[in-house]
């Protein structure tokens, strides 16, 4: 499906979520109580078939978290993004895609360890980079480190 | 031969002088040391010569130049190695088991010594013709495994135990075929003793008479002498890229420089058993009806020959080593088992059927 | 029977692929005047060959009188990503009565400077440029901190 | 020079092993720290003890290699007589190497030669 | 007596924990696998990162657009000039600047020149890995003399920074076409060598053939990409699905094999180098006359919105997404490293194998340990 083609798809399949688009693909937004089911939709319906999670990454708009899946299929060799915007910045919590994308499992590590994002049913969720004793969540906007950031 | 002073010659003059000079008893004292000491210098040079030669081959073969800033052409290089050893500090990890851990380089050392006995380097330059010479190459040096499992053991280091077993399994195992391939030139020529192997290659080198399946057992010697010293591509024991250093990883300064010299001495001993049987010991390299030749090859002193050959099977090992890339422990133990074992036991059966036919010569 | 003849063929396959490699070895062993070798130390002034283009450090170039191009305008300071320039300018009067900013130190740390070019993309003047020197270590870490005009050096005006 | 030969060999093997272990001890710089003192393991303080029950793959082989080894040792006098004896010893030691390698094919079907 | 080692009580063998690097001689840098042996089986694998983790996304978002593009090359170090390459057309991409055709050939030129050297680096610590030393200065031969193309027309030799927004840095030699050309010839004379040295030798092939087998769903859940995944069957070429700077006019052959195991990754890799060589020969007869780069302003700044641009590096697919809140700065840079998913895929294919094969998976994925930490 081209870009606007699997827009209106989504459009129709999700009529009680908010679809954009981004420069290069259509967005889907997830709440994060139905991401597993919407994720799960997204992988397994014949017309969409996304079973490769290319990306899986954070971002800190401030005071929101918000969850970015990149999405591609290699049977119709289309992609889009699907975001969960996470609105409890001290606590946040979602549940994994590590079920349905083995790769998320180190995705999901690395971004608990910037972001301090929790991934319910994740099999390992540990601080992959920087190690437990590590303080703070160094991507977040707010992360302030006079030690080991060198500013110019 | 009737040019070149015998070296028969010089040890009996050595012992009448001594006889002369001084009783029996301390005359057979300075024998002794006399001989301790030639052997010492003779491994320490051949040591040294193979460590040059072994990075001279493989510089060349990897497009480099070798080592060539030390001395000319890089022939003081192994000597400041040797400087470095020693100025090193060795030391061991607090937790190894300090009586095997210093004992392993001693007793690998003194083993690849012993091996070095019944070997003839020239006529009459011998230490001792016993008359099971091959038999107590083959069993000595298969002491040496112990050392090597005393070595990777007491290390307390994972990978040195990892090493250990892997050597352990792999010496031993290459142990048979080594041993069948010699018995298939002992078959022939009927006797233990080296100097009656050697007296038996008159008329030709084993390996040159024409038989095949002697030809088949100096393949199989070959490759698993390579494996018997460890050397690539069998070096799964000290295998860098898996196990760091494999058995010496914990060694430093002098007593990894036993390990290191012990290595060399093991395929010098494997490739002067090689030389003694398969390649005519000493002997000059003749083609029969070609007097003039055999003259010219008979002026070339037989030490000279022995050393030649030698040198020519080490290159061999070396060009294995720096060509080939490693084995897994399981494909290793099925070449062994799977294939030279009893390729062995087909070709000593072939070799035995041969000389009860009579068709060797 | 075919167990058999795949096994003599396994060996013999297996020899022959491992004689080819032992063949090129032996290739290159036996030639090794042929291989391209560098003596670094010793050809330090003769064969060495390092291109134009090779970035080294950079350099601000003065002509015959002393002159450099460089106008203070810190554009390069602030095309840097690591920081590794530190412009210090000065004001005078020039003849004219006018105060005029000049250029009184263009400080380059080499030890931070990661050869990327940014300064010399951004620098309007063409004042700056890099340099295909090498051997640039130093025994002291501060030495690394270059001031790259020369004592008594001037602003070269541009020809209108 | 006889059978002393290999107590010369002997000694000279220990003595040049002590020797030069003992000057290399001597001259060397002597200097121990804690982390030093670890065994190596890539930088990381090893985990567990490494002194445990091994896997008995390795011990297998060895067994193996007992049974051949001796075995072999046999062939050795034998082949030294081979040709005084004659077709007896070439038919005994027929027999003798095909248990032998019933032997090996036994080990092989049972899976003691197949690596772990 | 039935089967000796299943009949063996599970008591019997106690399993140890073996670290295996940060300081070892086959990871290749500073990654840490914590692995559980039995004997020489390896039962567990978990890899620890972070050794060189220097928060490029971090440092990302305090530079200049302009500016942090010369921090990529430093991510996977021998696919410099196409971290860079991915970056500059993020950027382009935002700012809707055409770059030129000269700097378009340029590029593609690069960056195969780089997947070569990539991939060649990758032949000889391959070949090293497993025990071969002489592979790997044959294969710094070839690669020695690429890199001084890189030194004589870029200026650097490793960490290049050449290609930039709107084109490249600097034009390329007038010498530059022949040189290539004639290295080009002896490439081709050296890859035969390679062959006859480790492909065709039979050691070589029993360490690989079997050992690591990566099925294809498996590649695909792990979002696994470049040669590995498409040694397992998974057609993933970027070039060819999503073109850039011009690969859609040019011809060659996405090399997919379906062994799935170390040595059809071998395969492929060998034969990617080959393609390498047809696409520059493409090439460099027509490279376009004109200017090499598009004048872009001093500080650049993106329109708001989020971008995402790959592009197929010497180990698979680099994504960069922009986020962009309109500033001169990227308001979030992700940088979706293909090492980091190809990770993965070492845990699943090594465990039940042995420690040798472990070398030869982790020499075949060829992972880079500055691109998994960034």
């Amino acid at each position: 499906m081209t870009k606007e083609e699997l827009k209106t798809y989504l459009e129709q399949t999700f009529p009680q979520n908010k679809v954009e688009e981004t420069f290069d693909f259509p967005l889907l937004y997830a709440d994060k109580s139905e991401l597993f089911i919407i994720a799960k939709k997204l992988k397994e319906s014949p017309e969409t078939l996304f079973d490769f999670l290319f990306c899986e990454t954070a971002v800190d708009r401030t005071p929101n978290l918000e969850m970015v899946y990149h999405l591609n299929s290699t049977t119709h060799r289309h992609d889009m993004v699907l975001k969960v915007v996470l609105e409890d910045r001290e606590n946040p919590e979602i549940h994994s895609v590590n079920e349905l994308w083995k790769a998320a499992e180190l995705y999901e590590n690395e971004i608990y360890d910037m972001f301090g994002i929790r991934f319910t049913g994740h099999p390992n969720l540990r601080r992959i980079m920087l190690g437990d004793e590590w303080p703070g969540f160094p991507l977040r906007k707010d992360y302030k480190d006079d030690i080991n950031i060198v500013t110019l | 031969m009737t040019l070149t002073i015998q070296f028969s010659d010089i040890t009996k003059w050595i012992h009448e002088t001594l006889n002369a000079s001084m009783s029996p008893g301390w005359a057979l004292f300075s024998e002794f040391v006399l001989a301790g000491v030639a052997m010492i210098l003779l491994v320490v040079v051949l040591a040294v010569l193979f460590v040059y030669m072994e990075r001279k081959v493989a510089g060349f073969m990897q497009l480099r130049l070798g080592p060539h800033r030390v001395g000319p052409w890089g022939t003081m290089q192994v000597f400041a190695d040797v400087f470095k050893l020693l100025l090193k500090e060795s030391f061991a990890p607090f937790t190894v088991d300090k009586f095997l851990f210093n004992f392993a380089p001693i007793l690998v050392l003194a083993v690849a010594f012993m091996a070095m006995a019944p070997i003839s380097f020239a006529p009459g330059l011998q230490l001792w013709d016993m008359n099971i010479g091959i038999l107590y190459v083959t069993a000595v040096s298969s002491i040496g495994v112990i050392g090597i499992l005393m070595a990777g053991w007491s290390s307390n280091n994972k990978y040195s135990l990892l090493g250990a077993m892997r050597s352990g399994a792999q010496i031993v195992s290459y142990e048979l075929s080594a041993g069948l391939s010699l018995v298939a030139v002992i078959a022939m020529c009927g006797s233990l003793s080296i100097s009656d192997i050697i007296a038996s290659q008159a008329d030709g080198w084993w390996i040159f008479k024409g038989h095949l399946p002697i030809m088949f057992a100096f393949v199989v010697y070959v490759i698993a002498g390579t494996a018997e010293t460890n050397r690539a591509p069998f070096d799964l024991a000290e295998a860098e890229s898996e196990l760091t250093a494999g058995y010496h990883t914990e060694f430093s300064g002098m007593q990894f420089g036993m390990f290191y010299l012990t290595e060399y001495i093991n395929m010098a001993v494997i490739s002067m058993v090689a030389t003694t049987v398969f390649l005519g010991g000493w002997l000059p390299f003749h083609i029969y009806g070609f007097d003039a030749f055999n003259n010219v090859m008979n002026f070339i002193p037989s030490w000279i020959w022995f050393f030649g050959k030698t040198f020519f099977i080490i290159f061999l090992m070396m060009w294995f080593r720096w060509t080939f890339p490693r084995l897994r422990i399981d494909q290793l133990l099925k070449l062994e088992w799977k294939y030279l074992l009893p390729l062995s036991i087909i070709n000593v059966v072939i070799v035995a059927f041969l000389v009860v036919m009579g068709w060797h010569f | 029977m075919r167990a058999l003849i795949q096994y003599i063929k396994d060996v013999a396959q297996g020899f022959y692929s491992l004689s080819q490699g032992l063949l090129l070895t032996l290739k290159y062993f036996v030639r090794p005047w042929k291989h391209i070798v560098e003596q670094y130390p010793e050809n330090r002034t003769t064969t060495i060959y390092i291109p134009e283009k090779f970035a080294g450090e950079v350099v601000l170039p003065h002509d015959e009188n002393n002159r450099h191009k460089c106008t203070a305008c810190t554009l390069c300071e602030m095309a840097c990503p690591n920081g590794t320039i530190k412009i210090i300018s000065a004001t005078i009067e020039g003849e004219d009565g006018k105060k005029k900013k000049v250029l009184d130190k263009w400080v380059y740390n080499l030890g931070m400077c990661t050869m990327c070019g940014q300064c010399v993309d951004a620098c309007p003047q063409d004042a700056i440029t890099m340099k295909n020197s090498f051997e640039l270590s130093v025994y002291n870490r501060n030495d690394l901190i270059k001031v790259l005009n020369k004592p008594g050096s001037k602003l070269k005006e541009k020809e209108s | 020079m006889g059978a002393a030969s290999i107590i010369i060999l002997l000694f000279c093997g220990v003595t040049f092993a002590v020797l030069a272990i003992g000057v290399g001890k001597f001259f060397g710089l002597s200097s121990m720290n804690p982390e030093k003192g670890q065994p190596y393991e890539c930088g990381i303080e090893t985990q567990g003890v490494t002194w445990v029950q091994f896997n008995v793959g390795y011990y297998l082989f060895s067994l193996v290699f007992l049974v051949f080894d001796v075995e072999i040792i046999f062939l050795y006098p034998w082949a030294t007589v081979l040709k005084d004896l004659g077709m007896i010893a070439f038919v005994e030691i027929l027999l003798f190497t095909l248990f032998l390698f019933m032997g090996l094919l036994y080990a092989y079907k049972k899976k003691a030669l197949a690596w772990m | 007596m039935e089967n000796l080692n299943t009949e063996l009580p599970k008591e019997m063998t106690e399993e140890f924990v073996v670290n295996i690097g940060p300081q070892h001689p086959s990871t290749h840098g500073v990654l840490r696998l914590q692995a559980t042996l039995d004997g020489e089986t390896i039962k567990d694998l978990l890899p620890h990162l972070g050794y060189i983790h220097r928060g490029i996304e971090k440092m990302c978002e305090s530079l200049g657009y302009k500016q942090f593009i010369y921090l990529t090359s430093r991510m996977d170090y021998l696919s410099a000039h196409i971290n860079n390459q991915a970056c500059s057309l993020a950027i382009e991409k935002g700012l809707q600047v055409e770059v030129p055709a000269r700097a378009k050939a340029i590029r593609i030129l690069m960056a195969e020149l780089q997947r070569l050297t990539s991939h060649e680096l990758w032949w000889g610590s391959c070949a090293m890995d497993l025990g071969a030393v002489t592979p790997f200065f044959l294969a710094f031969r070839d690669r020695e003399r690429i890199l001084e193309i890189f030194e004589e027309n870029t200026g650097n030799r490793l960490t290049m920074n050449y290609i930039t927004p709107g084109g490249v840095m600097t034009d390329i030699n007038s010498d530059f076409v022949t040189r290539l050309k004639t290295l080009l010839v002896k490439i081709k004379e050296h890859l035969k060598e390679y062959e006859t040295l480790i492909t065709g030798n039979i050691i070589f092939q029993r360490r690989l053939k079997g050992v690591g087998v990566l099925p294809k769903e498996l590649a695909i859940s792990l979002g696994c990409t470049g040669p590995t995944a498409r040694a397992s069957g998974l057609s993933c070429d970027v070039r060819k699905y999503y073109p850039y700077d011009g690969y859609e006019k040019l011809d060659f052959k996405e090399i997919v094999a379906d062994g799935c195991d170390s040595w059809s990754r071998y395969v492929v890799r060998m034969e990617e180098m080959r393609q390498s060589i047809h696409i520059i020969e493409q090439i460099i007869d027509n490279i376009p006359e004109g200017e090499y780069r598009a004048k872009l302003k001093g500080i650049v700044k993106l329109p708001v919105g989020e971008y995402y641009q790959r592009v197929e590096t010497a180990r698979g697919e680099l994504g960069v997404y922009i986020v962009s809140d309109g500033g001169n700065k990227p308001y979030r840079l992700k940088l979706r490293a293909p090492n980091f998913s190809n990770l993965g895929a070492l845990k699943p294919i090594t465990v039940g194998s042995k420690i040798g094969d472990l070398m030869a998976s982790m020499a075949t994925i060829d992972l880079v340990i500055p691109d998994i930490d960034r």
